[in-house]
């Protein structure tokens, strides 16, 4: 039983590994946590750098990726806002998982009235429209990046909630469970040491899929100036604001957009990568699996 | 079935008034209020106190929720701090605009998305398959008002084709109409539809990998036919749980895009309310938003129940 | 012989996959007549499940690649353009599988999934398929068929839906029918009706079978002549009588030892099978059981196939050193 | 399909056309009126986009500046601003002032009436003052006034504590004073559906068709020809860009403002005609006096050293402003005070000042919000240029609600905003600058700005009313109450085809003598 963890985890990092587009995923991931934590320091110029008299210059060999309306490198501030973005994404989640997680947890294992009574508190979130949600919070908490981050964490804790209840549920009718529980272990040792290491593969695949979300959230919020402040760059809040530039300085917008979309698709191919690792109803039919997906 | 949905329908009640206490309890918290906005820069703190005594703002927070609750149950919401209009014709009125993009927007993504999904999984492995699934990544990444503004620029600013904002009704010509949403609507449904794909595909890849597929081709069906009868009438199940979703999303009003095309939707509604601290308004909408989103939720609850005789029974 | 139905030769499969390429099926051969029942018996991963799906034109190229010779009525099937593979597929040669559960769709009712197969090769429709259905279901022993066609395969026990299954295969009257590990997933009184059943259709119908299982104890009910199947090869081939009297291959041995047998007296220790099936990819350059065998001579045997040899009348076996008659 | 997908797609039309028709419903309610609206020959009707959703229509009661867009056109007051921002008749055609300056009467013009049909009388004058004052919004530019009284239909007497020499400004200079007919005050439609005596009409409103307006036919400049439009129709595009591509597009006729960044290209283009004036508006900053070391001027006056007015304004309007180091812009010749006393990023004397007073390590939070995006440029440039004399600045960007309750409260080290529209000199200054003022949430007092915007309030004889404020503006400026930045030019933009339209230096947007070719 002991092994049976450890095991697994290699049996599914190999899977994963056999999965070109999950290593891709991995590798750029990788690299933007590199970026992230020495991007400040090999920016070539500071984020508040400002130079009206060269505003809105395209790319060159002193600017990389132009420079925005007021004259700052795009490039350096795309470096320096993979930190801030990808802090949204995994302190966003975070929250998410540590909320969400537990309540499902105690919601599948005990059921009844607490059940009953935390998912419904679920529902209420999850039926809350998302954005408002975040805009609501954000109005209470007053704006700033840590306060995003706990808007959107809040935004995906429902999800987390249902998934984790969800296996639950299945994974408590297991034999091995039973027995535990009728050997007398305690709930709490049973919860964690036989229930979450059983239902840790979907919540893992939610986990990389609502990264991807969680940073596309920063764009929306920025959008309606509710995001980082300024002057800190975030992709979203610069893609926000190079939107009004599309057409003098369209460089503004595609340089973080594309940090996005291949931030996005990176999470997106770790996730599928997983996904496929993970579950094991893929796994079985082996019939089919030549054609690999 | 029937105590199914006697226990859905309590249930539903039981979340819109939790919704209802959220919203109520989040604006209370928000600093600012609606008085403190009418005002604009000025500031008196006679006047601030005796514009929020007509409003009932100096109420206890309770007293003011149960009131409100007593008028909502009788269908009255209460009337906007902000223009004086009643909450309740607020909502309805920018109803047709909301249902209509909500539905033009779903029809675009299950356009795309049923038959992208479906090849791309009945295909799989193929480079017609990385196509597909290399287009709804990049939809699904691509943030909703940066399409709609590259949409904007393309087919509005440079081609001319469509208009850039505004809303006309369906009466009011039906050329027009169409004109007037397919840029709003191509947004939001290509997003959506990027999602649906992704769902639709392995839905039908999980619908290809069972056994009573090899069941069918044994027969002697040919692949389509195997597709269209055996496959996709068990990939339907989880489809229609992520269309119901996103239509419950869509219902809701799409905050960004509203406001990107001066859509003059529920979304915009809530979020000027959101920034006006228009109480009333803000919790009318809300609830309405939700209870629309339970309402479908509901919905896909009982289209399970007919396409799977499995829930069906039990 | 006129009668032959089918003549399987050379049959070949092979998979590309990441690792290389898996040798799965390599080259079998064999012919089945009119009313005849074959086994073929082999270990889970042996390739006999393959090479019949292979034959049923059921496996998708690629990844698989199928060569070799399968005539059916004389005629060549490998080389026909899909469309005319479909007309034979379900009508002239029907399948069944493992598990009734999951061959069956959850989400059709029984009277569509078993009506299905006449309507598209017989054309067969409406009121008249009914009947059909009816009559069918009431020949594999199902009580009140006709309400039966209502049902969901949920509401049916596991030895109920593979009647229905073997209802669906004998919808269009075949002349082969292909039973892939038919009884496997049910318990053993239901196995036992399932055998009976087919073997009393068989006979009324007058249809070959072709028996795929692991299971020896089946094959002893049922079939004519039986195949041993290993590492993609037969190992060897005999009347049903003649394999469990005088088995010659020592993979054949093997097997017998390691089940026990009913009725008999039971051996003092019942024999296992060292080691594992070896690897598609990594297919041994001689005899696929050369690992294995406690009877390889460690030169010949790992370098050189063996090929099937007569051993008198239908027995042969494919083995450098067939085992004497006596046991 | 299958008869279970059938079943499922019924199931869903029936719940969409439930609600659609639900919706229906509701909006039917509200376009009857805009039918005839839409029956109006199409040609005539100019098509205005506002950047933001008027709040209600009751002139007394918004503060809303898309409400006065609309409403401009709607209603009218005693006297108005002329292009030069002189006073000039309106419903009263002449005035006449006592000798002791305490008394002015004001005789109306004949024969106008509200677009209810019921003619305007000197009782509708004193009644919608009363009311402004009532309604507290606006009361306070009503504080030397003693009474108001209607002696006859067409004469209004106002009678006064002190003499006011911008009385008139005070009481018209913008239509939150206007003249509003009882009737619609007394049956609660005054909010959604204005009655006025001005050039167009309200016919409806609806979040589809926007704000419908047709012609007055009956409007008192009607032998003149005016108003020469049919209708308008005021729509709402809260997106800039769309807004702007709207107008290219010919969807709309004109636009309420245009993105800095993009009036040169705009204005190039052909068939589009760029207005640009000289503002009223100003553009400062303040910091809070009550927190020290901001209460110290030594502290204020090392920032608004150390700013580069130019670089904020290039940055901010892309060159369509005007530095100054005042209030009131050159543009508004007859108040206009040219002191700029400050060397731009005068980095040395910023830090001596700072040295000084013994202030280092200083850091400030600038509460900005993205409701007026210009504010969020102005202090992230600001913030780099105090960067230079080691003041660090953390920018707070907040919703305008927040941003207002915040000020309110106080709570604050430092914030953005802008004045618009202001004509008077006392508008710029007292309420800002007075200690009593009302507007004085920096806490700014110094009797001796105290005392000459008093006596500002009450000098008749121009020149010396003019010195008094000159006084007043140069110790402000000094003593930084407020670091001013700049003038923006106000700015719309319309299409080849409207004649007639120009942008005004109060930003008051009038189409009563606008057509469309």
């Amino acid at each position: 039983m002991n092994e049976k963890p450890t095991s697994r985890t290699r049996e599914t990092l190999q899977i994963l590994l056999a999965n070109r587009l999950a290593v891709v995923g991995l590798c750029v991931l990788a690299l933007l946590v590199v970026v992230g934590v020495i991007g400040e320091a090999v920016a070539p110029y500071g984020i508040n750098d400002i130079d009206i008299a060269n505003r809105l210059t395209g790319p060159s060999g002193a600017h990389w990726f132009g420079t925005d309306e007021l004259g700052r490198d795009v490039f350096t501030r795309v470096l320096v806002a993979a930190r801030v973005s990808l802090q949204v994404g995994f302190i966003a989640v975070g929250f998410a998982l540590a909320v969400g997680v537990p309540v499902g947890l105690v919601a599948g294992y005990y059921r009844g009235t607490i059940d009953a009574v935390l998912m419904r508190i679920m529902d209420v979130l999850f039926s809350f429209p998302a954005i408002l949600l975040a805009i609501a919070i954000l109005a209470v908490l007053g704006p700033g990046i840590g306060n995003a981050m706990i808007a959107i964490g809040l935004v995906y804790t429902p999800i987390f909630a249902r998934i984790t209840r969800g296996s639950v549920l299945v994974v408590s009718e297991e034999v091995y469970i039973r027995a535990a529980r009728s050997l007398g272990a305690r709930d709490g040792r049973i919860i964690l040491r036989h229930i979450l290491p059983n239902v840790l593969a979907p919540i893992i695949v939610q986990t990389t899929l609502s990264l991807a979300f969680a940073i596309l959230s920063e764009a929306a919020l920025s959008f309606l100036g509710l995001g980082v402040q300024p002057p800190n760059p975030a992709w979203g809040r610069m893609l926000a604001e190079g939107r009004n530039f599309f057409q003098q300085a369209p460089w503004m917008g595609i340089f973080p957009g594309v940090a996005i979309l291949v931030t996005v698709v990176a999470f997106n191919f770790v996730g599928d990568g997983l996904r496929d690792a993970l579950d094991p109803k893929q796994k079985s039919v082996i019939e089919s699996r030549g054609q690999s997906v | 079935m029937r105590a199914f949905l006697i226990k859905r329908i309590f249930q539903m009640l039981l979340a819109l008034i939790g919704v209802s206490i959220v919203v109520f309890a989040l604006m209370h918290l928000v600093p600012g209020d609606p008085v403190r906005v009418a005002l604009g820069t000025r500031f008196d703190q006679d006047l601030y106190d005796s514009l929020r005594a007509d409003l009932g703002l100096d109420r206890p927070l309770a007293q003011q929720y149960v009131s409100w609750l007593g008028g909502a149950l009788t269908g009255d919401l209460g009337v906007s701090f902000r223009n004086g209009q009643p909450v309740t014709q607020l909502i309805l009125e920018r109803l047709p605009a909301t249902i209509t993009l909500a539905m033009a927007a779903l029809f675009i993504a299950l356009l795309v998305a049923l038959p992208a999904g479906i090849i791309s999984a009945v295909r799989s492995g193929t480079g017609l398959d990385y196509a597909v699934s290399a287009a709804s990544q990049i939809g699904i990444s691509l943030p909703d008002f940066w399409a709609g503004v590259m949409y904007i620029l393309l087919f509005s600013l440079t081609l001319g084709w469509f208009p850039s904002s505004g809303y006309t009704q369906i009466g009011d010509g039906i050329g027009e109409w169409i004109r007037h949403i397919i840029l709003p609507a191509m947004t939001v449904g290509l997003i959506s539809g990027s999602i649906i794909t992704r769902f639709v595909r392995s839905a039908v890849l999980e619908a290809l990998n069972q056994h009573y597929v090899i069941t069918a081709r044994a027969k002697g069906l040919s692949e389509w036919q195997v597709v269209r009868r055996h496959v996709l009438p068990n990939a339907w199940i989880p489809i229609v749980t992520v269309v119901g979703l996103q239509l419950g999303f869509l219902l809701g009003g799409v905050v960004v895009v509203e406001v990107i095309f001066a859509w003059p939707g529920l979304g915009r509604l809530a979020l000027t309310a959101v920034k006006d601290r228009d109480f009333t308004v803000l919790q009318g909408s809300v609830l309405y938003i939700a209870f629309m989103f339970l309402v479908i939720n509901l919905l896909v609850d009982v289209i399970y129940a007919r396409l799977d005789p499995r829930v069906r029974v039990s | 012989m006129n009668d032959a139905i089918l003549e399987v030769r050379d049959l070949t499969v092979r998979f590309g996959t990441k690792r290389g390429v898996a040798h799965v099926v390599n080259g079998i051969s064999y012919t089945i007549n009119r009313g005849e029942t074959l086994a073929i018996v082999g270990e889970s991963g042996s390739g006999k499940s393959v090479g019949v799906l292979a034959l049923m034109g059921l496996l998708p190229q690629p990844p698989a690649l199928v060569t070799g010779s399968v005539r059916y009525h004389g005629r060549e099937l490998l080389d026909l353009p899909p469309r005319e593979w479909r007309s034979i597929r379900g009508k002239g040669m029907a399948m069944i599988f493992q598990d009734p559960m999951a061959s069956l769709n959850p989400v059709r009712t029984i009277g569509y999934q078993l009506i299905e197969p006449m309507e598209h090769h017989l054309r067969l429709k409406g009121k008249a398929a009914q009947n059909r259905a009816t009559d069918l279901l009431d020949l594999v022993g199902i009580p009140s068929p006709k309400e039966r066609l209502k049902n969901y395969p949920h509401q049916m026990s596991g030895g109920m839906r593979q009647r229905v299954m073997i209802a669906m295969g004998l919808a269009c009257d075949p002349d082969v029918l292909v039973a892939d590990e038919a009884t496997t997933a049910l318990d053993v009184t239901t196995q036992a009706q399932i055998v009976e059943l087919v073997g009393r259709l068989q006979e009324k119908i007058g249809m070959a079978v072709i028996w795929i299982t692991h299971d020896l104890g089946v094959v002893a009910g049922i079939a004519d002549r039986v195949h041993v199947m290993y590492g993609g090869r037969f190992m060897e081939q005999a009347s049903v009588d003649n394999l469990f009297a005088t088995p010659r291959h020592p993979y054949t041995r093997a097997l017998l030892g390691s089940i026990p047998k009913p009725g008999k007296e039971r051996p003092a220790k019942l024999m296992t099978i060292a080691g594992m099936p070896p690897d598609p990819v990594l297919m041994p350059a001689g005899c696929p059981f050369a690992p294995r065998c406690a009877h390889a001579d460690g030169a010949r045997c790992d370098d050189t196939i063996p090929q099937m040899e007569s051993l008198g009348g239908t027995h042969g076996a494919a083995c450098h050193y067939p085992l004497e008659a006596k046991s | 399909m299958t008869a279970k997908m059938r079943w499922s797609i019924i199931i869903l039309m029936i719940a969409c056309t439930f609600t659609a028709f639900a919706g229906g419903r509701g909006e039917s309610t509200k376009t009857d009126d805009a039918a005839t609206a839409v029956e109006m020959s199409d040609t005539s009707i100019l098509i205005a986009a506002q950047g933001s959703e008027p709040d209600q229509l009751d002139p007394h009661k918004t503060s809303a500046y898309a409400s006065f867009q609309v409403l401009e056109n709607v209603y009218d007051t005693l006297v108005q601003p002329a292009e030069d921002l002189s006073m000039e008749p309106a419903l009263a055609e002449s005035w006449e002032i006592s000798d002791d300056n305490l008394t002015w009467t004001f005789m109306l013009r004949d024969g106008v009436r509200f677009h209810n049909g019921r003619e305007l009388v000197a009782e509708d004058v004193v009644y919608s003052f009363q009311r402004v004052i009532d309604e507290g919004l606006n009361g306070w530019r009503f504080g030397a006034v003693e009474s108001m009284s209607a002696p006859d239909d067409s004469t209004v007497v106002i009678s006064l504590k002190q003499p006011s020499p911008n009385l008139l400004v005070s009481i018209a200079g913008f239509k939150g004073m206007a003249i509003v007919p009882r009737e619609i005050v007394e049956n609660g439609s005054i909010g959604t559906n204005p009655v006025g005596t001005g050039p167009f009409r309200f016919v409806s409103r609806s979040p589809d068709e926007g704000i419908v307006l047709e012609k007055n036919p009956d409007y008192w400049r009607a032998d003149e020809g005016f108003p020469k439009l049919e209708g308008i129709r005021f729509v709402q595009i809260p997106d800039a860009g769309t807004k702007l591509t709207a107008l290219r597009t010919g969807e709309v006729h004109w636009i309420d403002a245009v993105p800095p960044q993009d009036i040169e290209s705009l204005a190039a283009e052909s068939g589009i005609t760029v207005g640009r004036v000289p503002g009223g508006d100003y553009h400062y900053f303040a910091l809070n006096q009550n927190r020290a070391p901001f209460d110290d001027a030594r502290v204020r006056r090392a920032l608004a050293m150390a700013i580069d007015r130019d670089v904020i304004a290039e940055a901010a309007q892309f060159g369509a402003a005007t530095a100054n180091q005042t209030a009131i812009p050159a543009s508004n010749a007859a108040w206009y005070f040219d002191y700029a006393p400050y060397r731009a990023a005068d980095v040395d004397g910023a830090k001596a000042l700072l040295e000084q007073a013994g202030v280092s390590d200083l850091s400030i939070q600038f509460l900005v919000t993205s409701d007026f995006p210009e504010t969020v440029t102005q202090a992230q440039v600001i913030a780099a240029q105090l960067a230079a004399i080691g003041v660090t600045v953390e920018i707070n960007d907040v919703d305008f609600s927040t941003w207002l309750d915040l000020q309110g409260k106080g709570e604050f080290d430092a914030f953005i905003l802008s004045w618009i529209g202001n004509i008077d000199p006392d508008d710029f200054y007292y309420a800002q600058h007075h200690s009593t003022g009302g507007f004085n949430f920096q806490g700014y007092a110094n009797s001796e700005v105290d005392r000459l915007l008093d006596a500002g309030r009450v000098e008749t004889d121009q020149a010396a009313r003019r010195a008094l404020y000159d006084q007043a503006a140069k110790l402000i400026v000094d003593d930084a109450s407020y670091i001013y930045l700049y003038n923006p030019d106000n700015i719309n933009a319309w299409r080849g085809d409207v004649q007639g339209y120009a942008t005004r230096g109060d930003n008051a947007i009038r189409f009563v003598e606008a057509s469309l070719q």
